[in-house]
């Protein structure tokens, strides 16, 4: 009864009354030749059966919200609840995206706010929120770095050089832009190969995509000799910024030599990821792309300009007796920005996140941001040394971790046949969600694992303890290990016959 | 320390296991000059209670209105209960269900989004989401790209699409050497079928189809998909997704049916807020799949032969195939999809025929009701959906800020930049969200406007 | 880790600084004398391990949201969630109860429109919001009736009557009134006996307390004869209304002869049960007794009377760009009603709890109040129909149920130990909720079932399965049943123990 | 048919096993002369969408002020995740924990709070709460009639205990042949100690303290409890819970300590909300134990040994005991209790701590700022927390009307007609959630009125 599917909890006529438009539907303004002739098959259930229906289905779910969820490089960090509340508040929820900036000087501040602060954390020239995710945002800053060589009549440069290490978004976004990506290996520290990069940069490059920290969990120490390479030839540096945890406050993307970032606003500035989105993926740039930034983006009205107030902290605007003021912000569009690569969405992106990502950062304030990096980085240390003085083999021993490290189980694999994917399943007994497997691609049967900074170190010991047990269980019995898990709502699943017998919707009895 | 849960006994401990003096060893392996001092411009933090204060105070600032703005952006009601579960902890803080066994919840709840969504266009196949409906056009037109064996690289796109959406489909694959070309409308609104047939066959990829257009009018779907199809062309549909409780689904659309379906969510549950979050719908016959980007979920069964669901195709994705993906989406709109599924269960089929009519029958008897006044006409008569387009007898910039200003009304979009052949034009739109009183209410304040100077 | 208190998660000096104000405590404004010396023994945590312990404590919980529920007397039907988010608009949570009625009228206005509905609905003459819970309603209901004989100067009437089958509230609430509570016995059909209440009345009968359908599952069918009896006595009616849900639209108290009745509006306005509470237990009067009635109440503001809409739907109220009315609604206080029987809390009851009642009530209407009623008895009678058909026994086999029914296991009990509580135990295995056990007590190894209207068919069926299987794992395997249940966080806990080793709170280890 | 889900094969279907005709045949017991037609005074159902507009609308009637009312509801801060997490359904549509073992979520949260709040008022027993603060205490002084061996059944109670708690006292004791005596307070707002002195040892059963009091005056609260020690009396201290964060608590009063504590449960984490639900909380010393009313939740262990949590000593309940009960008291306030669990949580006593300074130094300075004001002065000169008497040369009432309506400051109580000795009296409070520009506002508005006519 707990695993039927909706559609299964329904019966033919059944509904939720109080909840659709109590007048029959009346087709007839409809052409008949365009009709729909038999209603789609969905559910038919009241109200209730909804409700208890999604709320079971909900606990079937690991979440922060009751799980430890060292997922690397996705920084599952705590996310504020009233990041979510302030922004679902009615007021907020009810402007539609075209309304006048009369109706939306509110909303408008916020996003002017945001701007600023992303600005001043990235240490670049101009924002623009519109992303709406980090590939997104990737696609945007490659094709701002495409924009800018074509408007300089620069029409060689086919190339974009990706580190072995990035992730799968930075060449799957050069391609999408037209361009072929080059990899660049990394060598034994994990530090991009300096030789390789002189080799492959030319007049064909067009820029290379970048993680620092990389995925590898540690920072690349010649960050200013690649800049210095790659800009030498002519191409321009991109930063992916979903590590950007890592150095919150602590070295700006823009200081490194970088011409555009995106920043993953779901990871960093801690929006909820939602069971798989939705992200957000502002970007920034240097001042030589600030033509090119996607819109639309907010500005000041002209006339106001010296009035205005960056940080919204007008009297008017904290007061509960406040008067609605004379708008001061406006949109910025293409004719603003004749030189932009355009827009990426209908409207503003993901306005709602945006929001949410706004009201996290002025909880953490000047004061706080910071403190992101610094304990993300002392929980990714910590777990790391006390893995390693467990006998667990790290990728990068040598090595400070960043926001995340790898540990190799190669080790593991070649004595008892114990692999990655057994330790993250086996975990999930024991309460905690999976570090992230097999990522990056060069580290055999890796675990990449990211504590972030809102974990608290009785959760840390507790996640060793787990892993040192698991390690003595598969010395013990392997085969117990290769079963879990145990204790979920299902035991380990066949992805092959997923993928062999493809069933990706249900289907009524006819 | 806001989310920062370490006492300094903690720090303490933890330095001393790492074997670090303080916080800045942990970074002692960037260059010193690298490092940033204190940030200048982001303002000093807040409390919880502060930050409440300023958002109410922000909130406030976005004034309410009656809104009559369509274009892409639907108000409908949306049932109480499907934000307060779908900011339940366990869907709002979960991430793409890697670890299947431990994300159940979140991936039953796809498969059921995958089958209503293939239910109410008539396809075969659906992904778990793309960002919103004009990145997911774009999307769907990188993938008849791919599906189709001898593709020119060109779509033929109606002037009847969006315009945002035109806009945004340009700025996706212009890298992409895929040429867009325009197909001019009739007078009725609708798209000129004779304009395809000057196209010689095989000689573009793929037609885009927007039903309802962004006129709000009805195309002649079966013509048009048919003309494509006679000239080797796969066909796109763009279509709200109320709409299709009332209308034809894209997968019986002319002989074959449409090949891929896409569109924006939003209607199905997420609220305007200011114009996202949303998501992106696309669905597509099965001989597809493989072309689709975007996650995908399937049921199969545990090692007890126990029912179970998983992420699969995965070797489309950029994690996998890196350069060679179907598309360089990762992150899709998950949480709007939970919104989605629980919204569609609640409506079910009946409740969004009638929210879908109700939408219809108060946009007719607006359209109505404003063409009373004299001057004002309506611009195509056509039957449509949802929204209507009305011509004024003077210019519609300031009718729509006199109205917005005296009388907090949103009166709709201004048609007359994007489309300055149609003269004085309005797109107006009245949901099952406004009462007849409502719509007296603009008629007679659009009436005080005009009499005015 | 699971199973640690909120206490043992904490860390001394850990604390959500986000949540608290930044300044410092200063103490010094408080006299040394008065000062406290001693931090209290609270827990220190962080937001997220709030965050994370509560929401994976309230999945230990069987709730209507997650499970079928149908326990007996207590109504639990789905709580609509839109009552939840509507009561909890910006307006109405900030509104301080001292707010003055310019500053309220919205809040009045819904108020005042549920004392109408529920006038309607009870066919009584006035009605008082103000009781916190159904047994404050009892005691509002008992003063009135006090009240009204010390207003006639009738000071010898001293007994309240009490059938055996009635709620531990009346009788206990009788005693909170100062009178002594006198039990009239059921007749075997469930009816009240009616020679037993002949001969119990008199001059000191102060009045009856009763529920019908009464807490054995059936209607009271002499209740005319019943009210003529005590009335004759000079003694008056009171409704106990717990179980108004199975007669909602169908017969009103006011018009079988009751002169005060309360409503529990967590049963049947479905306002939530909270794990306990809150409740609302509004009273309705009849004529005589308004003078009476507990203070505040909500009238209309007396130079307005004329003007005021009852239902309120006027088109300044709906009309987002509605400007405010002048003051339409007013309270009326001891002043209004002298002979009040006073004030049961500090303000105005359970505000909130009032106003998820009325948005129930605005969703049911005129025409979905009555159907409460029906389809509540279609479920009871249909379950009663189904397991009498698999052979269980019923305590009143030739009785309609009402909304609910009693199984007696008394044969059970006696061929093979299975007991009440064995099933509710078992119950909970097969993810349902237990019924009401050893309730009413006058009927042995009683189960007292209520699924009410909000259940669906196949959920009945599926209840009926679970019944019918327990039964007959217990007659192969008695010991197995005793030991369940099996499933929850913990096995069948040791009550005796709980109450003899008193553990009622966590101490600091000192 | 709204929240009912029998489809009419359901109904068919459930009719022929019943053996029924018709719906009206289940009602067939009761008297046809009693059942009623159609229900004349109840509106028409709306749908959600409508009941959603018009309850915005009502919302919108509540104008939003700036408050200064205290008086027994105190307006602070409450963090997001409180409400959030407490409306889960777990919570909020789960009854009382009649079946442990599946309610251990409720259990094990009312466990914590018992133990919350004997720390907080340092007593050794909690129960799971009561109604509100008033009705607590009139509990509170039934529980000490019970508890003491020769109750005189009268209990002391001073004119600085909020007015309406005197009401409430009155209204549900008054039937028990309880009589309740007023102690006056002195110069500084204090009750009178030697009003205690003046009773017979053994005359009465208990004294009330209010610390603070009505006034927001701090009591001397070790020379009361040892006064009525001294005669014999319990004593019942009814306290603000946030001011325990500072205070010295109950259970230290004194020599002994009080008996009893109760008090109104509000300012841990229930929004004001028009005056509920909140809830009351009632401790005391561990020999009372069986006296209390109530629920009360105790650790023990299940079949297996482990812990595990449930209600207990329910002998003292209407549900086994009936007439011989503790009180009639069944449903409480639980979800109000799960909020205060987690408020308590969150802000923890440091937290507290803050807020409860925060609102003291407030209330210290706007009473400071008022003060400049020709013609306002200080009722009170004694050391006080949260709330403050301020006299005003004229009448309080017109002032209190003219702040609300122009600018919409709500100022404060009116203390004029509970306490005509103290003049044009006004008590006002400042909590936490004000700026100092909140202050300096209420004070030049406070201005603006005064100097007017």
């Amino acid at each position: 009864n707990n695993d039927l599917l909706i559609f299964e909890r329904g019966s033919k006529g059944r509904g939720a009354e109080a909840q659709r438009p109590s007048t029959p539907a009346d087709f007839t303004a409809v052409p008949e030749a365009l009709r729909r002739k038999r209603a789609p098959a969905l559910p038919e259930v009241s109200e209730l059966q909804a409700v208890r229906h999604y709320t079971r289905l909900s606990q079937k779910n690991f979440s922060i919200d009751t799980h430890f969820y060292p997922l690397g490089s996705c920084t599952m960090k705590y996310n504020p609840r009233a990041c979510n509340t302030l922004a679902m508040l009615p007021e907020f929820l009810q402007r539609h995206p075209l309304s006048p900036a009369s109706h939306s000087q509110g909303f408008l501040a916020c996003m002017y706010d945001l701007q600023e602060i992303l600005k001043d954390v990235t240490g670049m020239a101009g924002v623009s929120l519109t992303p709406m995710a980090g590939a997104q945002g990737e696609f945007a800053g490659v094709a701002m770095i495409r924009a800018y060589h074509l408007a300089r009549g620069d029409h060689g440069r086919t190339e974009i050089l990706v580190p072995d290490a990035a992730h799968g978004t930075n060449p799957a976004t050069a391609t999408m832009m037209g361009y072929v990506s080059r990899e660049i290996p990394t060598n034994a520290e994990g530090d991009v190969d300096i030789e390789a990069l002189k080799a492959a940069v030319g007049p064909q490059t067009a820029g290379i995509m970048l993680t620092n920290p990389s995925t590898l969990g540690v920072f690349e120490r010649r960050i200013k000799q690649i800049a210095a390479i790659v800009h030498e030839a002519g191409g321009l540096l991109y930063y992916d910024g979903a590590n950007l945890n890592a150095i919150l406050g602590q070295v700006r993307p823009g200081d490194m030599g970088f011409d555009v970032i995106h920043m993953n606003l779901h990871k960093t500035f801690s929006t909820p990821h939602g069971g798989g989105g939705p992200g957000a993926g502002a970007v920034g740039v240097s001042k030589r792309l600030l033509p090119f930034m996607p819109v639309p983006i907010v500005g000041k009205a002209d006339d106001r300009r010296e009035t205005a107030d960056v940080s919204g902290e007008t009297k008017d605007s904290t007061s509960p007796v406040s008067r609605l003021p004379s708008p001061v912000f406006r949109w910025l569009d293409e004719k603003d920005l004749p030189q932009s690569i355009g827009r990426l969405s209908a409207f503003m992106g993901n306005a709602g996140v945006l929001l949410r990502a706004y009201v996290y950062a002025r909880l953490l304030g000047r004061e706080g941001m910071h403190r992101v990096a610094e304990f993300a980085t002392l929980n990714a240390n910590y777990l790391q040394a006390r893995l390693k003085d467990k006998g667990f083999d790290l990728a990068f021993p040598g090595r400070r971790a960043s926001h995340e490290f790898i540990v190799t189980l190669k080790r593991q694999k070649q004595q008892i046949e114990l692999t990655a994917t057994d330790v993250a399943k086996r975990l999930l007994d024991y309460g905690f969600h999976a570090p992230t497997v097999y990522f990056p691609l060069l580290v055999p049967e890796c675990l990449l694992i990211e504590p972030t900074e809102t974990e608290d170190k009785q959760t840390l010991d507790l996640f060793v303890d787990a892993l040192v047990a698991i390690w003595d269980e598969a010395k013990h019995d392997i085969a117990y290990v290769k079963g879990a898990p145990y204790t979920m709502p299902v035991r380990r699943l066949d992805d092959v016959r997923a993928a062999r017998q493809l069933d990706i919707r249900w289907r009524p009895a006819s | 320390m806001p989310f920062i849960p370490h006492t300094e006994t903690d720090i303490d401990e933890m330095l001393g296991v790492i074997g670090a003096k303080s916080f800045d060893a942990l970074f002692d392996e960037i260059p010193a000059e690298l490092r940033c001092g204190a940030l200048q411009h982001v303002p000093h933090r807040l409390t919880e209670m502060e930050v409440v204060r300023l958002m109410h105070g922000r909130a406030h600032q976005d004034r309410r209105g009656l809104n009559f703005i369509g274009a892409g952006a639907y108000e409908h009601h949306i049932p109480a209960a499907v934000w307060e579960i779908t900011t339940r902890g366990e869907y709002y803080s979960a991430y793409t269900p890697y670890q299947a066994e431990a994300s159940q919840g979140t991936l039953q709840l796809l498969y059921e989004y995958q089958s209503m969504m293939t239910a109410l266009t008539g396809m075969d196949v659906s992904n778990a989401s793309m960002y919103d409906g004009a990145s997911a056009l774009a999307e769907a037109v990188l993938m008849a790209e791919r599906s189709h064996k001898a593709g020119k690289r060109k779509v033929l796109v109606p002037r009847t699409l969006h315009p945002l959406y035109r806009k945004v489909l340009f700025a996706i694959v212009d890298a992409q050497q895929i040429e867009i070309v325009e197909l001019p409308h009739d007078a009725h609104g609708r798209t000129d079928l004779k304009a395809i047939e000057n196209f010689e066959a095989g000689s573009f990829t793929s037609l885009v189809i927007a039903q309802p257009n962004f006129f709000g009018v009805l195309e002649d779907v079966d013509a048009l998909t048919d003309a494509a199809r006679a000239k080797g062309a796969m066909v796109i549909g763009v279509v709200n997704p109320v709409s299709l409780a009332l209308l034809k689904p894209p997968g019986e659309w002319g002989a074959t049916g449409a090949d891929i379906v896409c569109g924006d969510g939003q209607p199905l549950g997420a609220p305007l807020a200011s114009g996202g979050p949303y998501f992106g719908f696309l669905t597509a016959k099965q001989a597809f799949v493989r072309q689709m980007p975007g996650r995908i979920v399937g049921r199969t069964v545990d090692l007890d032969g126990k029912p179970g669901y998983t992420l699969t195709l995965q070797a489309r994705e950029q994690h996998i195939r890196r350069s060679k993906a179907t598309s360089n989406i990762c992150t899709n709109q998950g949480l709007l999809v939970t919104a989605a599924t629980i919204h569609m269960s609640i409506l079910g089929a009946e409740g969004l025929a009638r929210v879908a009519s109700a939408s219809l029958q108060h946009t007719i008897e607006l359209a109505q009701l404003l063409i009373e006044i004299p001057g004002v006409r309506k611009v195509f008569d056509a039957p449509g959906f949802h929204e209507a387009a009305i011509a004024l007898p003077k210019p519609v910039a300031p009718v729509l800020e006199a109205l917005a200003g005296e009388q907090g009304i949103l009166g709709g979009f201004d048609l007359s930049s994007d489309f300055p052949e149609l003269g004085n034009a309005l797109l107006i739109c009245a949901t099952e969200t406004k009462t007849p009183a409502d719509l007296r209410h603009y008629r007679d304040a659009l009436a005080a406007v005009l009499a005015k100077a």
